[in-house]
């Protein structure tokens, strides 16, 4: 190729160029097109499994969260993150958490807490937008459960004491017709698998509902009736 | 077992609650009734206005909150919208650092020198749990990285997420034009 | 232009024709924290010194502080845009050591993550590459075809760029059929923007102008570095770690290696517009082969104890080999992780690249290499 | 009836108080409104949206950036050539205005009739150059000072072109002649004279660019590189010299080497359409109305350029002016002179 024919098939390569532009800038000009969503007006369709901080799941049968204040989030989180504290509360066998706080800013959204809870009771929240003038992200994760809990203890209490009746008629009807021994054993059985719930493996929920569920249906006719309206905040998107 | 659908709305609860934090007028109320204040204050509110609304951000990125930066700034959220899109690769022509990354020892000094390089007034946004308070890369005596953006140069907006999505960063920058235009003096 | 007087400058020629330039930590071509010290003569450059440390977060260390499995979302924070590949990675070389079935379609998922990921690194590159030669439109075009690659990922993962998607044994959520039909019509997009990226770019004259025989890496010289990835295979080397020890399953999948001689950055520029086309067929076929089955294993140990002994373990990422090298004492913590990062050895090649070439061409080589900061510094 | 503005304003000794202020505003508006359509237009050509929230479709977005600018903290870095330092940016800002009072906007709308226009705007042209290089030297910054020499060298080279495309429009100007409306016969027209290249157009309905591609090819690329508009923005090219002669600068001084830059890009397109579109020469609307039209459509194919294209090497952009333009642009006046001198 000669000189001028360098010149020109440049000149072409460029004119090429200008023609891919045009036609782009025509597409958003002419057509009215163009690939932006106008955020704080448009809010983005977040996929289901959209990763933020973590938070309880409320569950439709008792209103609350199932955390059990097992502390196996706390222990695999890399970022250290969480820190909770719960235990036994008065009235009922079921352990339930007191504090549990986590800290965002230092949240890397692995999800390892979400695998390791054996309760099932954590998932990500869909929170995408956050900006504050304050560099405390920490959250308080149970404060919205919290007006909640002296109605669940007390669900729980009843359920409980209708499981040790029926047990117990259960048990006298056993005693009728086997020996005391083996009612004893079916008891110490009973126990440790409200106490599996506690232990940090996780064990096949899929099959296995947590221990609240597996007690007689009859009991939650009447909570479900009083399942109150989730109420929470809403995510205010900032104006401008 | 099912759970409560609260759709998108599931905003967790904060120990501090961030929308009660006031943005005041420093000029107080009775400077702020005082004729004489008011009539340059409107001058005042007007370059804030047009402070607020001319966010240039400094070219620079130090992690993976970089990209989210860039992303932005690109075609699908466009800064630009809200005259933030100027990316200024000189610190002199810039108005706000967006300190998109993990802080490294290392870098610290020369982050505290572009910020004093930065002519006033000037902003900095802390994009990411790393320029928070360290982030994931933060364990018991670790050595590596500076733990918050704050420790070297005054912070003004804070965005969580690892790495916070690129609407975040525009909320973040809606939030640092409130607070401009809530009447920030010059000196800083 | 941030540090007026560099610390480790050196103090030019002697015959005052030579001068030294500071480049970076911040300077908008330097991909992040990367400095250059550049040894001038007028605008040639004489000797160019990298200086790396700027985004040092102890990643290596914080493996010897936790168990294997809380290094997980460590591991794509090291190379932020191949994170996927990372990721996954780590996973492939703990589930090596520990014996851990995978089931056909984690292997099969995770493919299509991996090329997914690949591509959009590769269009990050480009786009930033045309960035630091001056050429702003092509980064948003090529800005938006990634972010299509963004949603459909965030749509498993749920993060859009610091993915923690693997798990040891599987990964944590199957795809669904909108998944994967959102892939394939993201593959015929893709397919058409490459054209267009082709007459927009590839065959404009100032481009062209600006990348042929500019930079040029030998492959000798690329050879004795350890330069990896499309950066080697310009240099005419055929060396990917897909092909050479397969490893998730990549020996059933069909594809080519794309190798130029030229060694130039025009040369690497080809090969990563290639790859994208590669990686195209790869998922292609692992769409259309895809199994049904479960994507975790059933039954898995509470805890993942290395054996004593020596692992490594490498995959190809974006960039090149990456490698991890872990040492086992028998607990659940490391007792060494090495990590071998890619664009720390391509990195290294670059003061005898870089000598004799312009200051315009320095950012065009160091921006076709494609380096990563926080990958370089661990 | 005075015949021009300028000589309503001679009357008075007002006059030169009033037409700066006159240009001023205009230039203050016509930047701000450029810097509005460069980000609009660039939004557009990378499917974005570009400003909309500060006033209508984001018009007020670049006032606010002004009023940003003025209030911002002006910085003297401490080892900085004060003198230097601070009077580039004014040295970078009053030529462009003196060139813009040079443009026979219409007939009679002409601020300051001069017989040799073109020369004088070339020359204003090359002041900027000396700007450029004290703000690069004063600032004391490497990045600066590559820029700055970038920057003398690239626009000394491409004067040429540009002043030689421009030749061979005075030659055809010349040989051509035209009549003046009120008297009749053929004058011998004044190919320097900026009105006069219009109304030689005007008059026998031929715009330039018909009779001269190849002039109006090289001087819109000698224009671009004269002006630092990308794809020869190499002396502040962003990625390699952070922000070339500019590094240092901040606030209004900066703004004003932006204005600089804004309103050199009207200049050279208004000359473009005085040597090439036939300048006020168009139907229906008024004549200065035409006269920005045409500047905005030449401005607006810059921009589209600038949004196009990587940035050249700083040896190619060279290698490309003495290579390429000038020797072509010799070889146009040459075959434009035989032609002129044969007919």
């Amino acid at each position: 190729m000669g000189y001028f024919g360098k010149v020109l098939s440049g000149f072409g390569s460029l004119l090429t160029g200008m023609r891919i532009t045009f036609s782009q800038f025509a597409k958003t000009f002419f057509g009215r097109k163009n690939v932006t969503l106008q955020y704080p007006k448009e809010q983005p369709k977040l996929a289901p499994a959209f990763r933020s901080a973590i938070k309880l799941i409320r569950f439709e049968e008792t209103g609350t969260h199932d955390c059990v204040a097992c502390k196996a989030c706390e222990r695999i989180c890399p970022s250290y993150c969480i820190k909770l504290s719960g235990g036994k509360v008065e009235g009922i066998k079921k352990k339930r958490v007191a504090e549990f706080e986590m800290d965002f800013s230092l949240c890397s959204l692995c999800g390892l807490c979400i695998d390791a809870c054996p309760t099932d009771t954590l998932e990500y929240s869909k929170v995408y937008e956050e900006a504050g003038y304050n560099r405390d992200w920490r959250v308080d994760l149970v404060a919205e459960f919290r007006e909640y809990e002296a109605e669940f203890v007390e669900k729980q209490r009843v359920i409980e004491e209708k499981a040790a009746t029926a047990k117990k008629a259960k048990a006298e009807a056993a005693k009728k017709a086997k020996e005391a021994k083996k009612a004893k054993e079916a008891e110490k059985a009973k126990e440790a698998e409200a106490e599996a719930a506690d232990t940090a493996e996780k064990p096949d929920t899929a099959e296995k509902p947590p221990a609240l569920e597996a007690k007689p249906a009859k009991a939650d006719a009447p909570a479900k009736a009083e399942v109150p309206t989730a109420e929470v905040p809403t995510a205010e998107a900032p104006k401008s | 077992m099912g759970k409560v659908d609260k759709g998108d709305l599931g905003r967790f609860l904060p120990l501090v609650d961030r929308s009660a934090t006031p943005v005041v007028d420093p000029r107080g109320a009775e400077v702020a009734a005082d004729p004489a204040v008011v009539r340059l204050a409107i001058l005042d509110d007007l370059l804030n206005m047009g402070r607020a609304n001319s966010l240039w951000p400094l070219t620079f990125g130090l992690a993976c909150c970089a990209m989210e930066m860039m992303a932005a700034g690109a075609s699908k959220y466009d800064l630009d919208r809200f005259g933030a899109g100027v990316f200024r690769p000189s610190a002199r022509q810039a108005d706000v650092m967006i300190l998109a990354g993990t802080i490294s020892k290392k870098m610290a000094p020369v982050i505290r020198q572009l910020w004093d390089q930065m002519p006033g007034p000037k902003w900095a946004i802390a994009m990411g749990g790393c320029t928070i308070d360290g982030g994931p890369f933060k364990y018991p005596n670790q050595y590596a990285i500076v733990e918050g953006a704050d420790k070297i140069v005054p912070v003004d907006i804070y965005i969580p997420g690892c790495p916070p999505r690129p609407e975040a960063l525009i909320a973040g920058f809606l939030q640092l034009k409130e607070k401009i235009k809530a009447g920030r003096k010059f000196n800083r | 232009m941030t540090n007026a007087v560099p610390p480790e400058a050196t103090p030019g020629g002697g015959d005052g024709e030579v001068y030294s330039l500071n480049m970076g930590p911040q300077h908008p071509s330097m991909h992040g924290v990367l400095r250059l010290l550049l040894d001038l003569k007028g605008e040639e450059v004489v000797k160019a010194k990298p200086v790396v440390g700027y985004s040092h977060r102890a990643h290596e260390k914080m493996a010897e502080n936790r168990n294997t499995l809380q290094f997980l979302p460590n591991t794509s924070r090291i190379d932020y845009l191949s994170g996927m590949i990372y990721n996954l990675g780590y996973c492939q070389a703990i589930e090596k050591i520990l014996g851990i079935e995978v089931s056909e379609r984690a292997v099969y998922i995770r493919v299509i993550a991996n090329e997914l990921n690949r591509i959009s690194s590769h269009l990050l590159w480009f786009g930033t590459f045309l960035l630091d030669l001056g050429g702003i439109t092509p980064f948003l075009y090529s800005f938006d075809d990634r972010e299509e690659i963004l949603d459909i990922l965030d749509q498993v993962t749920g993060s859009r760029l610091t993915y923690c998607y693997g798990r040891f044994g599987g990964v944590t959520m199957d795809v669904d059929e909108d998944f994967l039909a959102r892939t394939t019509a993201f593959l015929a997009r893709i397919r058409e923007r490459l054209g267009m990226y082709d007459d927009l770019v590839a065959k404009n004259v100032i481009l062209r102008e600006r990348c042929i025989n500019v930079g040029v890496i030998s492959t000798e010289m690329a050879k004795s570095y350890g330069v990896t990835g499309p950066s080697l295979r310009a240099s005419g080397v055929v060396y990917d770690v897909r092909r050479a020890e397969p490893y998730g399953g990549y020996e059933k999948f069909d594809f080519d290696v794309p190798v130029l001689h030229e060694g130039d950055t025009m040369a690497r520029f080809h090969i990563r517009i290639s790859e994208i086309e590669e990686s195209c067929k790869i998922i292609e076929q692992a769409i259309k082969g895809i199994p049904e089955g479960a994507i975790l294993p059933k039954k898995m140990p509470k805890r993942f104890k290395i054996p004593e002994g020596e692992y490594y373990f490498a995959v190809e990422s974006a960039r090149g080999h990456f490698g991890m090298y872990i040492v086992g004492d028998g607990t659940d913590v490391p007792a060494k992780l090495k990590l071998r990062t890619p664009s720390f050895s391509n990195l290294s090649a670059m003061p005898e690249a870089l000598a004799g070439t312009m200051l315009a061409d320095t950012i065009a080589i160091v921006g076709s290499i494609d380096v990563v900061m926080p990958e370089i510094d661990r | 009836m005075p015949e021009t503005l300028s000589q309503l304003l001679d009357d008075s000794v007002l006059a030169m108080p009033i037409a700066a202020g006159l240009i001023m505003g205009a230039l203050t508006i016509n930047v701000l409104m450029l810097v509005w359509a460069e980000r609009k237009v660039s939004a557009w050509i990378q499917r974005r949206m570009g400003p909309t929230e500060v006033g209508p479709f984001g018009l007020l977005q670049t006032l606010a950036d002004m009023l940003k600018l003025i209030s911002k903290q002006l910085i003297t870095p401490s080892n900085v050539d004060k003198p230097l330092f601070h009077l580039a940016p004014l040295l970078a800002f009053a030529p462009v205005i003196a060139a813009v009072a040079l443009m026979p906007f219409s007939k009679s709308l002409i601020l300051v009739q001069n017989d040799f226009g073109l020369l004088f705007v070339f020359a204003f042209g090359g002041i900027a150059v000396i700007a450029i290089f004290m703000a690069g030297w004063g600032s004391n910054n490497k990045y600066a000072l590559l820029g700055a020499i970038r920057s003398v060298a690239q626009s000394i080279s491409y004067e040429i072109p540009l002043i030689l495309s421009a030749l061979s429009v005075v030659l055809v100007v010349n040989a051509m002649g035209f009549t003046l409306a009120s008297g009749g016969s053929i004058v011998v027209a004044n190919g320097l004279d900026l009105s006069h290249i219009v109304m030689a157009q005007d008059q026998h309905g031929l715009w330039f660019v018909l009779v001269q591609p190849i002039a109006a090819i090289i001087y819109f690329i000698s224009a671009l590189a004269e002006t630092n508009r990308a794809p020869f923005d190499i002396p502040e090219a962003e990625s390699e010299l952070v922000a070339g002669f500019h590094t240092e600068y901040s606030g209004m001084r900066f703004s004003m080497f932006f204005f600089a830059e804004y309103t050199n890009m009207l200049i050279v397109s208004m000359l473009a359409v005085v040597l090439f579109f036939g300048g006020w020469d168009g139907p229906v609307l008024p004549g200065p109305l035409w006269f920005f039209l045409k500047s905005y459509m030449v401005i607006f194919v810059m921009m589209w350029v600038r949004w196009t294209f990587p940035r050249l090497r700083f040896d190619q952009l060279m290698t490309f002016c003495w290579k390429v333009m000038i020797p072509l642009s010799i070889l146009n006046l040459l075959a434009t002179a035989f032609v002129v001198a044969v007919l």
